[in-house]
């Protein structure tokens, strides 16, 4: 056999692989998170990746819809009239992943852990006097006394989502990871594919049994069609840039908005945003320490800084930012416009404003140390941004750089700052965290050692807070939100900056990508 | 040995030029011309820097590249100028026409290569013998100098055999294709005596079988007269006088040649000193030196190490004035014995006794101060035994400020010093590249003398100088020691040296002491069979450099 | 050999002390907390604390150390704070990659410096040296992630000859584990280039100027054995050692090379770790690593006696 | 102190004996332009470093941003320029720093032989651990400032200062004019002092040049990784660091840093080889 021939045959032996291969391939969705998935455990974490995990995975009892409403989804409901008796009825057909049956005693279980863990569920079990399993799918949560969003609390996807787990799993102490990432949910976790940090795999739970109302946000029927999602972390925006077009993956979670003109001219992908409520920037003073334990100087930063600067320079496109003056976000029931007073006239009047008030005021030169973490991309440009604002209106700003690690750790202390202490420092909330005055932790002003760093006291805030809870319908809620984004302006509990949208891009062979508060995999066809 | 002077020479220089490359070109080789006629030893003598070396470089077109470049002249082998013959055709003639062997046998051969292997090369490069072949050719060559057991050198390392075997390997490798010049670049220099004798005349042996002829390079006399037929003495690239060996040694027409013959010591030692009432200030009592190598873990676990006795029970008794000499090939313990005369090692076992007192036992800078000012040394190499970083002064001082005299008084008995020993009051503030290697040895002098020692140790103080500047050194120890009434150790190879300074010899071999006594009984009427070996092997002894003729009586 | 192995092996036991100390000190009193990375930034204080209990981070320095190093001995590296996975099994998926890259780096180095630098020594002066050493001095001085977009913007993206990222495993083919990994080999291979060839150079001179060498050419022997028979085998002990103590640098280069090339290896794991102040996970990778550096060292030293004879260990 | 002035006059004609190649000269050029760049800083820059404009951001360059603006807005040019001062002094003090720490730490190794093996038993340790995973953890440990920038790069480089000097401290100490010295009484410090410490001069100057560029570089690694000084202060590797997420669209958001820093690390190495040509005795005459 010469040289030749051999080659021709193994040529043909080749392109009767590749013919062969699709006919029984299964289709891989790959996606490239915005973060790399580090633990799996979705009660333990409020990072958003760990949460799209959670959603994979797990179920909550109730979903919510687009209109920002609880709907059934591994439990129909009923409410007593004195809204003192909850009970939820598990539907058929859910097993847990190991094969297991869903019991209402998985479900009490997994809600007592989640309670422990999510800072308002905390405020509910307040009112509430018990959770029991009735039968194996009857559970039923007994009131003290009316408590306005138990539902919603149910239902919502952020920070800490109330996912159910086997009662084994939920019994794990609350420090503690669980062992297995066991759910009922409509993805099956490979463990063995898992390396953090760098990859996850899920598999089609082929066992599930989606809901028949058509699909909504985390509600209705998730109905997923691909066999397996990959997602893969890649440290560099431009590799993955690289990567979608190339082919090497189908979808990016979170693009740099400065780089979509990279993906403009490739037909061959799309993007678009698929998480509509986006993510609010916060400015957090401490109100702790000097300078900023003076609400007049506070105030001052409040005029100086600048939304659309801070914005502009962060986002760059305008089309994926927003410029509101509401602590809940831009697009949800309870915005609204009070308070738009800081915001109003030019960037120079309101520079005038701000010098004007800090030249009225006690403070003496003390440098502010401004926090800026440096790997975290969405959050570098703010403090440069911001900090010049402030020196220009007559601060004097050290800006403090660290990795996004230390300085979360860092905000946790309210010593001074040269031992270690800080004055500002700026963050990002997805708007579901934010959205009402209960899962808000900025405009906690009872200034306890254990709430969200910051430590405001404002003592209205904290009657009007717990009005908030008690309040029976929309219209009274928004009034009590309103007053309450007032305090924070008035008071200047921190510096909303602005909310952006994450844009995602996906290649075209994806189809009915679903939106959602966060990425959904469900739906979706490749 | 009879030389025929007919017919072509092998080898022909004629106004051979050669100069460095640069800015500023200096010329090495001045117009040099000589012819080698088949099976004749012509022998280029001269001193360091008379380009007899790059002379051979030449013949053999290996001058280093980029640094040397030949001007003008022509070296024709066979008639065939190597000059402007192409590389290709000079790499051919070399091994198989011309061959090389160089003086230092501990690094001309490759030491991660087996010695086979390096032989066999030759014969890979040259002839189209095949594997087999050519390893029986290597095997007889082995044989044909005389290396004992040759399959095993064959499959031997370099550093596996002795210092005269290697050279034997070299010899062998050169003369494998039976060249018709073999270029002998100081081959022996790096030897003992005794080696030196048996490698210089297989030389001869094989040369006459092979009718080679034999570029013979060398600066030691002796030698020449041991294998020279004709003698080319040069100077400064230039050929000062060329003539048979019989001519040029006994009747010299030039003044240079003369100086140089004039330089070499007389083999017959000199007349004792008269001694008045002795006076010991250097005593040695039954001193043994073991070198013990140990790794941290074997002293842990008690394990014995490796054991050299390097000295073992070595005794004498050294006077004001006199000059003791100890003469040993390398690895007799001479140099070991005087490291530890100047605590430089510690003996093992023994007492030294300086000015009566045994500093053997001593620790410390401190304690050993008084015998450090006692008893000080003149290095081999001036080169390195001085602080290239300091100058004169600096070094020169450096002791007296130890003991903690003022450094002016100090630098004023420096200057002073440097008179003594021949040098200008100014090169205190010099620095040792600005002197010569004889310079250089005489600072090395007022160092010592700095101290004002009562001993004086010259470890082979004179060996890395050339025979004129030997001279004088040796004659300014000799009027320092005269004038302070020192008493020196002198540490020697060189039999010629020991028999024109020392009033007693000590002969050592392999750590022990073969034969002490005064220097006119040792040297002329040895009794142990390993001092006659020495001084028969001693190069040159068959001829008188002071009277210019062959010795008709053997000492 | 046996013994003088056994020897090193036992003097690396005080080195490798000294490196578990010196990390876990450092990383104790680096501030940051493991908690948070694991509950996010939403947290509160009373949620951290119970995570810190849980984990043990509260427990005084001394009985941390202790617990580690006990632990340690009997081969439970521990499991990571924030995945609770065990350590060495992360490590065991992170380190196929990171080996082969640095292998590709290593063979890529070798077969390109030490032919350039025999070159340049050989016609030393000469333009093929200066271009050597321009290409060398070049190599030390752009930041190995510069090199690295270059290779990818030029061969990648616009030629297309080789995929922008990825790292597919030898298991998946040799056609597609060569393909991927050429261009992150090439850029970590750059600096090694620089240096090896330098150091090949260098060495060389020196001996080229060895008697043997003079020896090998008064044979008559072609130039080619003389330079690479001869003259590299006689330098190559110098080569070797800057092999052994190159390898931390190769350690930084993964790093960075790992970043832009999306390769899922070691080096981002310990980025990553550190950021997330993984103690467990970080200390079982230094300790891995200065494991390594001295064990390739000894081997290094060992293999001494394989290029010269001259050498016995005992 | 008129004994040791022999040792820099002799360094000086070493250095003087004759003239440069024009690469040197070159080197030179370039590197004595940037240290001008970074002293001058100022008057060179256009604008100030930190000074931005959102409406002006990813700019190409042109009359007024002569090397284009960041994703900040700010003036690439005059970063570039101010970047020379923080990266110098990186630089700069990483060298001096380690050659101040590691020189008498190997004096003592290559005199003392007690001392030798645990010291260097201790630096084996500290060369074992990977250079920049140590700078990342002690960046981490404190702010992300210039000084702790400087100390995390500075630490992996002493164990190779030290090992550099004990090196030729060993080799020294079996020089004759060691063993003469020692006859002549000389005392410890005074023989370290004299005889090993010059010895050490021009070798240390030499790796001191080649530190001072792999700190440039490692600081600039650093930044690549999130952990270097903060964008506040431009250093080049921070520049870099924020421009590669736009190499694809601006590539000379990465390469005009990358040109000025290769340029002043070649200048640095191709002065670093000058010298050692120079001044290492053994390296004579081998460029």
């Amino acid at each position: 056999m010469t040289f030749h021939s051999l080659k021709t045959l193994g040529l043909a032996a080749m392109l009767a692989g590749t013919v062969a291969l699709p006919a029984w391939a299964e289709t891989t969705l790959t996606a490239v998170m915005q973060a790399p998935l580090r633990s799996l455990d979705p009660h333990l974490s409020t990072a958003q990746i760990v949460r799209t995990h959670g959603f994979m995975v797990f179920e909550t009892l109730l979903g919510m819809d687009e209109d920002y409403q609880p709907q059934p989804q591994m439990a129909d409901y009923v409410v007593s009239d004195d809204m003192l008796t909850y009970t939820l009825t598990l539907r058929d057909g859910l097993m847990w992943h190991d094969g297991t049956p869903v019991t209402a005693e998985d479900c009490v279980a997994s809600l007592m852990r989640w309670s422990q863990r999510d800072g308002s569920a905390q405020t509910m079990m307040e009112y509430v006097d018990s959770i029991e399993a009735t039968s194996d799918s009857e559970l039923v949560i007994h009131m003290k006394s009316p408590f306005g969003p138990v539902l919603e609390l149910l239902a919502k996807p952020s920070p800490i989502p109330a996912f159910m787990m086997p009662k084994r799993l939920a019994d794990t102490p609350v420090g503690e990871q669980i062992p297995e990432i066991i759910g009922s949910g409509p993805f099956k976790f490979v463990a063995d594919e898992y390396r953090p940090g760098d990859q996850a795999v899920y598999v089609k739970n082929e066992d599930y049994v989606p809901r028949e109302e058509p699909a909504s946000w985390t509600a209705g029927a998730k109905v997923v069609n691909v066999d397996r999602v990959v997602w893969q972390a890649m440290p560099d925006m431009q590799t993955s840039i690289n990567a979608i077009q190339s082919g090497d993956v189908d979808l990016i979670e979170q693009v740099t908005i400065d780089l979509l003109p990279l993906l403009a001219m490739n037909e061959e992908v799309e993007t678009g945003i698929l998480n509509p409520l986006g993510a609010q920037v916060t400015g957090r003073f401490n109100h702790r320490l000097p300078p900023f334990d003076d609400p007049q100087i506070r105030k001052a930063v409040m005029y100086a800084l600048d939304q659309e600067t801070i914005m502009q320079t962060a986002i760059g496109n305008s089309e994926y930012y927003q410029l509101c003056p509401s602590i809940y976000g831009c697009e949800v029931p309870l915005a609204s416009d009070v308070g738009a007073e800081y915001l109003e006239g030019s960037a120079e009047d309101r520079m005038a404003k701000a010098q004007e008030l800090l030249a009225a005021s006690d403070y003496d030169g003390t440098p502010v140390l401004m926090m800026q973490p440096t790997d975290l991309t969405v959050l570098t440009t703010q403090p440069i941004v911001a900090a010049e604002r402030m020196r220009e209106a007559g601060f004097a700003v050290e800006v403090a750089s660290m990795d996004w690690s230390t300085l979360q750790s860092r905000k946790n202390g309210w010593q001074p700052v040269d031992e270690g202490g800080w004055n500002f420092f700026f963050t990002y909330w997805g708007v579901a965290g934010i959205w009402n005055p209960l899962v808000h932790s900025l405009i906690n002003g009872s200034g306890d050692d254990n709430t969200w760093a910051g430590w405001p006291v404002n003592a209205r805030m904290e009657e009007l807070r717990a009005d908030y809870l008690t309040a029976g319908t929309l219209d009274e809620q928004k009034e009590i939100a309103e007053e309450i984004q007032q305090i924070a302006w008035d008071d200047s509990f921190y510096f909303n900056a602005g909310e952006f949208k994450s844009v995602a891009a996906w290649r075209t062979e994806l189809q009915d990508i679903q939106s959602g508060p966060i990425t959904l995999f469900w739906g979706v066809d490749k | 040995m009879t030389v025929s002077q007919s017919g072509q020479p092998v080898l022909s220089v004629r106004d051979l030029r050669v100069a460095t490359m640069g800015r500023r070109p200096a010329e090495i080789l001045k117009g040099l011309t000589f012819d080698i006629a088949p099976g004749e030893t012509l022998c280029l003598v001269g001193e360091s820097g008379s380009g007899k070396s790059v002379t051979s470089l030449v013949t053999m077109d290996l001058l280093p590249r980029g640094e040397l470049q030949v001007t003008a002249g022509r070296a024709e082998l066979n008639g065939e100028d190597i000059i402007t013959a192409p590389p290709a055709r000079n790499k051919a003639l070399r091994g198989a026409e011309m061959a090389m062997i160089f003086q230092e046998p501990m690094t001309a051969l490759n030491p991660v290569l087996t010695i086979g292997l390096q032989m066999d090369e030759i014969y890979r490069a040259h002839t189209r013998m095949r594997g087999p072949d050519r390893k029986a050719a290597a095997i007889a060559a082995f044989e044909s100098v005389n290396l004992p057991d040759p399959p095993r050198i064959y499959d031997s390392y370099p550093h596996q055999l002795s210092g005269g075997q290697r050279q034997r390997v070299m010899i062998a490798m050169a003369l494998a294709l039976k060249p018709k010049l073999l270029i002998a670049d100081e081959p022996t220099t790096a030897l003992d005596v005794t080696t030196q004798k048996q490698i210089l005349e297989l030389i001869r042996k094989l040369q006459d079988e092979m009718n080679t002829a034999v570029l013979f390079i060398t600066h030691d006399m002796g030698v020449v007269v041991d294998i020279a037929d004709r003698v080319c003495v040069m100077r400064h690239g230039e050929v000062v006088e060329t003539g048979t060996t019989e001519e040029v040694l006994s009747a010299p027409r030039e003044q240079y040649t003369r100086d140089l013959l004039a330089a070499v010591p007389a083999l017959t030692p000199r007349p004792a000193r008269a001694q008045e009432a002795p006076e010991h200030v250097l005593e040695l009592v039954e001193v043994n030196k073991v070198f013990e190598f140990r790794s941290a873990l074997s002293k842990l676990m008690r394990r014995p190490g490796h054991r050299v006795q390097a000295v073992s029970d070595v005794s004498f008794r050294l006077d004001r004035g006199r000059t003791l000499g100890i003469v040993g090939e390398s690895g007799s313990g001479k140099s070991t014995v005087a490291r530890c005369v100047l605590r430089l090692e510690d003996p093992t076992s023994g007492a030294i006794l300086v000015n009566g007192h045994d500093i053997a036992p001593l620790e410390g800078q401190t304690a050993l101060a008084p015998a450090r000012r006692a008893v000080q040394m003149i290095f081999q190499d001036p080169n390195r035994s001085l602080n290239p970083r300091l100058t004169t002064g600096d070094s020169l001082v450096e002791g007296a400020l130890n003991a903690g005299e003022p450094r002016a008084e100090a630098l004023a008995r420096a200057g002073e010093l440097l008179e003594v020993v021949g040098l200008p009051r100014d090169a205190l503030s010099r620095y040792p590249h600005q002197f010569s290697g004889g310079q250089r040895q005489r600072i090395a002098i007022a160092r010592a003398l700095m101290m004002s020692p009562d001993v004086i140790v010259a470890d082979e103080a004179v060996s890395a100088l050339d025979v004129s500047v030997q001279a004088q050194v040796l004659d300014l120890l000799a009027e320092v020691q005269a004038r302070r009434n020192l008493a020196v150790l002198f540490i020697t190879h060189d039999l010629r040296v020991a028999a024109q300074i020392c009033d007693d010899v000590m002969v050592m071999r392999r750590g022990e002491v073969v034969e002490f006594g005064p220097a006119g009984q040792v040297l002329a009427n040895p009794q142990h069979a390993y001092t006659c070996a020495l001084l028969e092997a001693a190069p040159g002894r068959d001829w008188d450099f002071a009277k210019g003729r062959r010795v008709t009586e053997p000492a | 050999m046996l013994t003088y192995f056994l020897r090193r092996l036992l003097m690396a036991i005080p080195v490798m002390f000294f490196v578990a100390v010196f990390v876990f000190l450092l990383l104790r009193l680096t501030p940051g907390d493991p908690a948070q990375a694991i509950a996010g930034d939403q947290a509160s204080l009373d949620q951290l604390e119970a995570i810190r209990d849980s984990l043990g981070l509260n427990d005084p320095l001394s009985v941390q150390f202790l617990t580690w190093i006990g632990n340690m001995a009997q081969g439970d590296f521990g499991r990571s704070l924030i995945s609770d996975r065990p350590v060495l099994e992360m490590i065991g998926q992170r380190l196929g990659p990171t080996v082969a890259l640095a292998l590709v780096a290593m063979a890529m180095t070798l077969m390109i410096a030490l032919p350039m630098g025999v070159l340049a020594a050989w016609r030393h002066g000469g333009m093929t040296d200066r271009l050597v050493m321009a290409v060398s001095v070049i190599g030390f001085s752009v930041p190995i992630f510069v090199i690295g977009y270059v290779l990818i913007g030029v061969f990648a993206v616009n030629l297309r000859w080789f995929p922008v990222q990825g790292y597919k495993a030898l298991a998946d083919g040799i056609g597609p584990f060569a393909h991927r990994i050429f261009l992150p080999g090439l850029a970590l291979a750059s600096i090694y280039i620089a240096l090896i060839s330098r150091m090949t150079r260098a060495s060389m001179l020196e001996v080229l100027r060895e008697d043997y060498v003079r020896t090998a050419r008064a044979k008559g022997l072609p130039e080619g054995i003389v330079l690479f028979r001869h003259a590299l085998r006689n330098a190559a002990i110098p080569i070797l050692t800057v092999i052994g103590t190159g390898f931390a640098m190769m350690i930084s280069g993964v790093v960075v090379t790992e970043t832009v090339f999306n390769i899922p290896g070691l080096g981002r794991l310990v980025v990553d770790a550190v950021l997330a102040r993984d103690y467990p996970l970080i200390q079982a990778i230094i300790l891995l690593t200065a494991g390594t550096y001295v064990l390739i060292n000894l081997l290094i030293d060992l293999s001494y006696a394989l290029t010269d004879p001259r050498i016995r260990y005992q | 102190m008129s004994q040791t002035q022999s040792a820099p006059a002799a360094l000086r004609k070493r250095l003087l004996e004759t003239p440069p190649h024009w690469t040197t000269l070159l080197a030179l050029a370039v590197l004595l332009a940037i240290v001008a760049m970074a002293l001058f800083a100022p008057r060179l820059a256009n604008f100030a470093p930190t000074e931005l404009n959102a409406m002006m951001r990813l700019k190409p360059a042109d009359g007024t941003y002569w090397m284009g603006t960041d994703s900040f807005g700010r003036d690439l040019y005059s970063r570039v320029v101010y970047g020379a001062r923080v990266s110098l002094m990186v630089g700069a003090g990483v060298a001096i720093g380690a050659i101040v720490i590691g020189l008498p730490l190997g004096l003592l190794a290559g005199w003392f032989r007690g001392l030798d093996a645990v010291l260097m038993r201790a630096m084996d340790g500290l060369m074992a651990i990977p250079g920049i995973l140590l700078a990342i953890a002690i960046v981490a440990l404190t702010k992300a400032g210039l000084t702790t920038v400087i100390i995390a790069i500075m630490l992996p480089e002493i164990p190779q200062v030290v090992r550099l000097v004990r090196s030729r401290v060993l080799a020294t100490r079996s020089e004759t004019f060691v063993e003469a010295a020692v006859l002549l009484g000389t005392r410890p410090m005074r023989m370290i002092w004299r005889h090993l410490l010059p010895s050490t001069i021009a070798p240390l100057i030499v790796q001191g040049t080649y530190i001072y560029a792999s700190a440039i570089l490692t600081e600039a690694a650093l930044s690549f990784l999130g952990v270097g000084i903060g964008t506040e202060t431009p250093t080049w590797g921070n520049i870099m660091a924020e421009g590669r997420l736009y190499f694809a669209m601006n590539p000379w958001l990465v390469y005009w840093p990358a040109i000025v820093l290769s340029l002043c690390i070649l200048s640095i190495n191709l002065l670093g080889d000058a010298l050692r040509d120079r001044l290492d005795p053994k390296m004579k005459g081998r460029s």
